[in-house]
């Protein structure tokens, strides 16, 4: 049983990390995105695993789904899946790598050197599933003034979004216009 | 899909964790196209989404998993405004290569 | 001897309306004489002046009837108004004073104030600013009722400075003229001048003496327990004020530019009221300077000096006004000579005396300038009819009328001449004030200068002989003015067809005329009539009165002026008939000129004070404020410097990159600095870099710690 | 009394915070409603201020209006708010000038309206809380924070050199306070506290405090700001350059900053230093007085003459303040609040007359009063309050400063303080000469110039404007005991404090 959970898991993790390279490494801006929803979908399907199906679906419909349409939508829009022909900084690259391999091996080094850590399953009934009336039940008892600030800074973000990509209107240009000729 | 075994392999899930996210940390690092950089934020994002969810799991609480609805709200409130702003930055610029973008060079 | 009495009698509760209707005068005229006719606002003036002249009337009826060592110089009732301000141990309370100084003034302020005022209703009569004059008119009124009800040194100081005030405005009143506004400047600076000295004087009695109320300042020093050079300083001080404001050497040389306001002016404020204001101080002050003798004798020398000096002036002038300020002048040092002295009574006496017949005679030369100007116009108008389309509006703004004719000048006396056919009352009046002033029995003057020179002859022969050569120049320089003026032939043809001015001006001279006939008889002492030396000082006040002495005075002093006048009769009167002959003092040669030239004080002053000073300003200005301090210290010696600084720092730093690219040592300097330089690439990307690289070295770092720890 | 633990403090402090950020959300070319909704909001702020005036409990030498929250815990800073009689009527000037400067700014003022008042907004934030802080930290972000709106106001809307003018302004007073940072920091490490209240509670550990080095610190950041002889350069230049209102705010209460430090912090703090440098600081301040009259005479620009007589009057200040004495510490303070009525007011009246004639030069005037007969009967009522007419205000706080500073020698038993004493009262005579000599180059005389003749009186905005502070001039004039009431018990225990303090550390 052990090992079907391992061959999964490992399934699983593999297709994320190797999505997750490809997306890096993809020279279209639309693969990449692509291989996004790949990763994301993957992910979905471990918070399941892991008792956590509300967040699961809202991992599918809000980043599989609306997100990366939204990342579509904006590489299509702008006709920018090829960008950035000119090569400014080349050394970066091994340079990032190389810093990002030594603090996982630092990260590595510092876990395996502390404590283990004691993971002590539970019988299934007495697990807490995030269930939608779960999360909701923390949501709007423990967590209401968390969830009231984060709905306001949605509704800021929408309202930014509006703002910086609104077009100026002809009326305004005129009034400019008018200004600068004052 | 059993109901409690994942839990087991709670290292291994936070080791996926770690590489999603420093791929996603050389995304950012090696990319220049924008959108793609964004792309590897929001990988970097559900890389600890990821580690959150296992915690949770592994101490039996719901907390975690909230946070990480909060982090999704969040993410998507920072997707809107960076797609936004994306989207501005091309039309002044007809660029989104961020190596162009460099008007704060000292 | 400066008790307060405790019983306030019920009337002098309400003294406060005596300022506070004048002050209604203002206001309702200032916010609502626009568009009203001339009238209206003359006659509103007019009446809240009456208004206050009725209750100074009451006031001084009751004090008539109140005992009078209650009411006495300096004894008198306090009526508080209110707290000016308490700070530590210091307090100024707001209050009235009233007693018979007091009184005497309030009559003489009202009395005359209120005359003028309807004077001047036709005077000023077309006078496009004749609201504000009635208006400042107003507040001259209130800010000399103020000083003289106050019953403490600060509220008397914005009574003093108030009429100063007043007094600039009018002196400026027609200010389109440069000469005005700069008489008018000059006026309030020689009083500020005065009034600095008073303000040294307020604090130091109020330190000194812990109070300003005046019943407290005498009590204080009387019973004495303070530095002996406290009472001196007060009183020299209080000097200084004095010489500002009552013309005395050296300030005086403001109030013969005075005269450049309109004549009722110069009537009310620069003849009866305001400049006596100083008179009125050392009255008041009497127990200060009683104290000191020493400062006594040298304010009655500083009196008789500037009578004298004054009257030599006023010999050689030719304008009708300058010749009475002058003449102002003098007679100002005659009572400061005598309040001085300690004669307080003979000083206030002849204030009020001089209130009368000075204001006469002012108000005679305004009637008599106002007919000639009239005479002016209305020759020029025959001559121009063409283009001057003007009725007969006031005369004074002939000038304006007929800008090309400038040159006329209406107040000079050499254009006079033969008034007296032409302008009946107003030379009667205007005989009557001269009389008074040059002091011929019986007009008022006789008596109180008479008086004065009793007191002067107790005091030393230098007082006495000085008040005498004062006293005949007086009399010579009227007789002068009086030939000059109405006797005579015309000599111009202005004066040929000058006309008497209307009833509202001449009324107010009867009145006046009245007064410096009779008002002399309150203190006859010749006669033993001395009902107001009862009333300043109190029933138990007594001189020896050396009759033989007083007589011999009077007829020494009567006699000479008689002298003067006849000296003056034989040398005008075979001249004065004919156009165009000039002074026959002007034989004198360089002493007519000197004297004509008032003695070329006004130049002495301007060389030694207004022109170092004005030097001084612009040079602190321009050459150390701005071009050294401004300039050369701030803009060129510190920031220049700090450049300098930075440009010595930064061009050996880059010698020593350019050298050590050579020498090799150089190259590290290089190189750290391209490198930190190239860190501010300003790609985001190269940012993220470097914090991902802080990461590692955190991680590192706990990492370290962590394998230590083990 | 519920009004005094009502947070009133706060609330007026952050109220044109608040006004401000409204502010920066109206559209940019809604100018009228950007202009009417700073004058009401600065109105609401006067009023709601003006419950300070009725809360006041004359009688007590302590704070009121008291606030104290934890800022800061760990380096021990507070936002610690309070007031009392020092800094009551530098309150209620500073809100009271505001709407008239915003007033008068509604014509003068045509490009970048929104920025222009959201500054003015911020600007009074800044003053009110230096008035109130009695956290020393509180105190210093407070008068930093007032530089920053007043750079702008004269870099942006000012004159032809504005930048210079403010940049010298800026740079000129930041390099005092560093100093004063510097002390202050001293004052909070050593003393274990920055809040003035505890540091005056125990101020025994002064003892081994280089006091003198401290006072000087302090000093020389509040001289700047007074400013005192000889610092006094930027002010010209910031005058000038500046627009009307902020001349008028910079005069009325930026400079009482520096006055008003002298007397909440180094009196209290340094009562050995101050007696020690008091006669300095009154030969200084003499000198101010007498230099800045008679460099005021020789300007022909009139608003650089206005300026100058601030460093005059201003002097007058400084040296009611170092008389250490009831009466010169209590006229001073008047003094500050003359100053910033009538000063402001002949700010107001210049400016108007360069709103319509755009030159300050006063050799293109004369004869205005014959054209502006209600402008020049303003005028004329201002400038003599200016030279300290007696029933006008400025003569209050001169005669109580020249009796504070004449009392100051019998307790030394010198003669030098009346020598101090009759020099100062020579500026008294300067000032007629200046200000006479100003009022009749522009207002008397013949009319000269064509374009005077065509120049039209004050308008209704600019009568509401000015006539406020007419009827100021007069009240403190004639009845001034009230005002000197409501500091009587705060100066009062100031002096007994520095008394008390001075005799522990002998």
């Amino acid at each position: 049983m052990l090992n079907l959970e391992i061959i999964i898991f490992g399934a699983l993790a593999l297709i994320t990390v190797v999505a997750a390279v490809m997306m890096i490494i993809a020279r279209n801006a639309v693969h990449s995105a692509l291989f996004l929803v790949v990763v994301m979908s993957s992910l979905a399907v471990f918070f399941l695993g892991l008792w956590a199906p509300f967040i699961a679906m809202v991992q599918v419909a809000l980043y599989a789904g609306a997100i990366m349409v939204l990342f579509l939508f904006v590489i299509m829009l702008l006709g920018a899946e090829r960008a950035g022909a000119r090569l400014l900084l080349a050394w970066q690259a091994p340079l990032a790598i190389g810093l990002t391999v030594l603090v996982v091996l630092l990260g590595a080094l510092l876990l395996l050197n502390t404590a283990p850590f004691e993971v002590v399953d539970l019988p299934a009934a007495e697990i807490t599933e995030g269930t939608a009336e779960a999360i909701g039940q923390a949501l709007y008892s423990v967590w209401l003034f968390p969830f009231e600030a984060v709905s306001i800074l949605l509704l800021v973000a929408m309202i930014g979004a509006v703002v910086m990509t609104r077009q100026e209107t002809r009326q305004e240009a005129r009034d400019e216009r008018k200004k600068k000729s004052l | 899909m059993s109901n409690t075994s994942f839990v087991a392999l709670f290292p291994l899930f936070i080791g996926l964790s770690v590489v999603l996210f420093s791929l996603g940390v050389i995304g950012v690092l090696v990319r220049r196209n924008a959108i793609i950089i964004f792309m590897s934020v929001e990988l970097m994002l559900n890389a600890a989404n990821l580690a959150f969810i296992a915690f949770a799991r592994s101490f039996n609480q719901i907390d975690g998993q909230v946070f990480v609805f909060f982090v999704m709200v969040v993410a998507a409130a920072e997707v809107a405004v960076g797609l936004a702003l994306i989207v501005a930055i091309f039309r002044s610029k007809q660029s989104i290569n961020v190596d162009d973008i460099n008007q704060l060079k000292g | 001897m400066h008790e307060v009495s405790s019983e306030v009698p019920q009337v002098f509760q309400y003294a406060w309306l005596i300022i506070a209707f004048p002050f209604v005068g203002v206001l309702v005229n200032l916010f609502g004489g626009k568009n009203r006719s001339e009238k209206t606002i003359g006659w509103t003036a007019v009446f809240f002046a009456t208004l206050a002249f009725a209750v100074s009337l009451v006031v001084v009826i009751t004090l008539i009837g109140l005992p009078p060592e209650e009411t006495k110089l300096n004894a008198g009732f306090d009526v508080p108004l209110f707290t000016f301000f308490s700070i530590g141990e210091t307090t100024v309370e707001m209050g009235l004073h009233i007693d018979w100084l007091t009184g005497v003034m309030l009559m003489v302020v009202t009395g005359v104030g209120t005359l003028i005022h309807v004077y001047a209703i036709g005077y000023m009569h077309g006078d496009p600013r004749f609201q504000r004059f009635f208006v400042y008119f107003n507040l001259f009124l209130a800010m000399m009722l103020i000083l003289v009800l106050a019953n403490n040194y600060l509220m008397l100081f914005v009574g003093w400075e108030g009429v100063g005030l007043c007094s600039f405005l009018l002196i400026g009143f027609w200010f389109e003229k440069d000469a005005n506004g700069n008489a008018a400047k000059k006026a309030m600076v020689a009083n500020r001048i005065g009034d600095y000295g008073v303000m040294l004087a307020m604090f130091a009695m109020l330190i000194g003496l812990g109070t300003l109320q005046f019943a407290g300042v005498f009590e204080a020093a009387e019973h004495g327990g303070f530095e002996a050079w406290l009472l001196p300083a007060i009183t020299l001080l209080l000097i200084v004020g004095v010489t500002g404001k009552s013309a005395q050497i050296p300030l005086y040389v403001w109030l013969p530019d005075a005269m450049a306001g309109p004549t009722p002016v110069s009537a009310l404020i620069h003849a009866a009221t305001m400049v006596t204001a100083g008179v009125y101080l050392i009255a008041r002050s009497e127990p200060l300077f009683h104290a000191v003798s020493e400062v006594q004798a040298l304010v009655g020398t500083l009196g008789a000096v500037t009578a004298v000096w004054a009257g030599l002036i006023a010999v050689a002038q030719f304008d009708i006004k300058k010749v009475l300020a002058y003449s102002t002048v003098s007679q100002l040092g005659f009572m400061v000579a005598a309040v001085g002295m300690g004669a307080v009574v003979a000083g206030v006496f002849h204030l009020m005396t001089h209130a009368f017949f000075k204001a006469l005679l002012f108000l005679g030369a305004g009637s008599v300038i106002h007919g000639v100007e009239h005479g002016h116009h209305h020759v020029a108008h025959a001559k121009h009819d063409a283009h001057s389309g003007h009725g007969d509006d006031g005369g004074h703004d002939a000038k304006r009328d007929h800008p090309a004719e400038t040159e006329f000048d209406p107040q000079d006396m050499r254009n006079m001449g033969g008034l007296r056919q032409r302008m009946r009352t107003t030379t009667i009046v205007y005989l009557i004030g001269s009389l008074a002033l040059m002091g011929i029995v019986p007009f008022a003057g006789f008596w109180s200068k008479d008086e004065i020179l009793y007191f002067a002859s107790e005091h030393g022969a230098v007082i006495l002989v000085l008040l005498l050569v004062g006293a005949v120049l007086t009399a010579f320089y009227m007789t002068r003015q009086l030939i000059m003026v109405f006797f005579g032939q015309p000599k111009t043809e202005a004066a040929a067809h000058a006309q008497e001015s209307p009833r509202i001006m001449t009324v107010p001279l009867l009145v006046l005329a009245f007064f410096s006939t009779v008002a002399g008889f309150l203190n006859a002492p010749l006669l033993g009539l001395t009902p107001f030396t009862g009333w300043l000082e109190g029933p138990e006040a007594h001189h020896e009165f050396d009759l033989t002495r007083a007589l011999i005075l009077a007829g020494l002093a009567t006699g000479l002026a008689l002298l003067s006048v006849f000296i003056g009769y034989l040398i005008y009167r075979p001249k004065a008939q004919k156009a165009g002959v000039d002074d026959p003092l002007r034989k004198l040669g360089f002493v007519f000129t000197a004297l004509n030239k008032k003695l070329g004080v006004d130049e002495f002053y301007g060389l030694l004070f207004v022109r170092p000073f004005i030097w001084l300003c612009n040079f602190l200005a321009w050459v150390i404020d701005w071009r050294f301090w401004h300039d050369w210290f701030h803009d060129r010696a510190i920031r220049d410097t700090f450049l300098k600084i930075t440009d010595f720092l930064a061009n050996p730093i880059d010698k020593l990159v350019i050298d050590g690219a050579v020498n090799g040592t150089g190259r590290l300097v290089a190189w750290a600095s391209g490198g930190l330089r190239k860190l501010q690439t300003g790609f985001v990307r190269s940012y993220a870099l470097l914090m991902l690289a802080g990461v590692v070295l955190v991680v590192a770092w706990f990492t370290l710690i962590v394998l230590q720890g083990r | 009394m519920s009004l005094q633990q009502f947070p009133l403090i706060s609330i007026v402090l952050f109220f044109p915070l608040v006004g401000a950020v409204i502010l920066f959300f109206v559209r940019r070319d809604n100018a009228e409603l950007i202009k009417r909704f700073t004058l009401v909001w600065t109105i609401i702020t006067f009023v709601v201020s003006l419950g300070f005036v009725i809360g006041f409990q004359s009688g007590q030498p302590g704070f009121q209006f008291y606030e104290n929250r934890p800022w800061i815990p760990d380096l021990r800073i507070g936002y610690q708010v309070g007031l009392d009689g020092i800094s009551l009527l530098l309150i209620i000037l500073t809100t009271g000038l505001m709407p008239l400067a915003v007033l008068s700014s509604f014509k003068a003022i045509t490009e970048r309206l929104k920025e222009y008042y959201i500054f003015m907004l911020f600007l009074e934030v800044g003053m009110l809380g230096v008035f109130v802080s009695l956290d020393l930290f509180l105190f210093y972000v407070f008068w930093e924070v007032t530089l920053v709106p007043m750079y702008f106001l004269i870099g942006i809307w000012g004159g032809k050199r504005r930048v210079y003018a403010a940049v010298k302004f800026f740079l000129y007073t930041m390099a005092g306070s560093l100093l004063m940072l510097l002390a202050i920091l001293y004052l909070g490490i050593h003393g274990g506290t920055f809040s003035l209240p505890e540091l005056l509670a125990n101020n025994g550990w002064l003892r081994e405090a280089p006091e003198m080095l401290l006072f000087i610190f302090f000093g020389i950041a509040f001289a700047i700001k007074v400013p005192m002889w000889p610092f006094h350069s930027w002010l010209p230049d910031a005058h000038v350059e500046a627009p009307t209102a902020g001349s008028v705010i910079l005069a009325g209460v930026l400079l009482k900053m520096g006055t008003y430090g002298f007397l909440r912090f180094n009196l209290p703090l340094f009562p050995n230093a101050s007696r020690e440098a008091a006669p300095v600081i009154a030969v200084l301040a003499i000198i101010g007085i007498i230099y800045g009259a008679i460099v005021s005479f020789a300007q022909t620009d009139v608003k650089k003459l206005v300026a100058y007589s601030s460093v005059s009057h201003l002097g007058f200040v400084m040296l009611g303040i170092f008389a250490l004495n009831p009466q010169g510490i209590q006229g001073a303070l008047l003094q500050m609040i003359n100053h910033g009525i009538s000063t402001g007011a002949l700010f107001l009246l210049v400016g108007f007359v360069y709103e319509r004639r755009h030159t300050r030069e006063m050799g293109e005037f004369g004869g205005l009063w014959k054209i502006l007969p209600i402008y020049g009967s303003i005028m004329l009522v201002v400038a003599l309050s200016s030279m300290g007419l007696p029933g006008l205000n400025g003569f209050v706080g001169e005669f109580t400063i020249l009796l504070g500073s004449w009392d100051a020698g019998r307790a030394g038993g010198s003669l030098g303080s009346y020598l101090y004493t009759a020099f100062a009262a020579i500026g008294v005579i300067l000032a007629a000469v200046y200000i006479l000599t100003m009022f009749q180059k522009m207002f008397m005389g013949e009319t000269r110039h064509e374009e005077n003749k065509r120049l039209i009186d004050l308008s209704q905005r600019e009568l509401w404007v000015i006539v406020p502070l007419v009827i100021f001039i007069f009240i403190i004039g004639i009845y001034p005991q009230p005002f000197f009431g409501t500091m009587t018990a705060s100066i009062n225990q100031l002096l007994q404090n520095m008394a008390s303090g001075a005799v522990a550390l002998h």
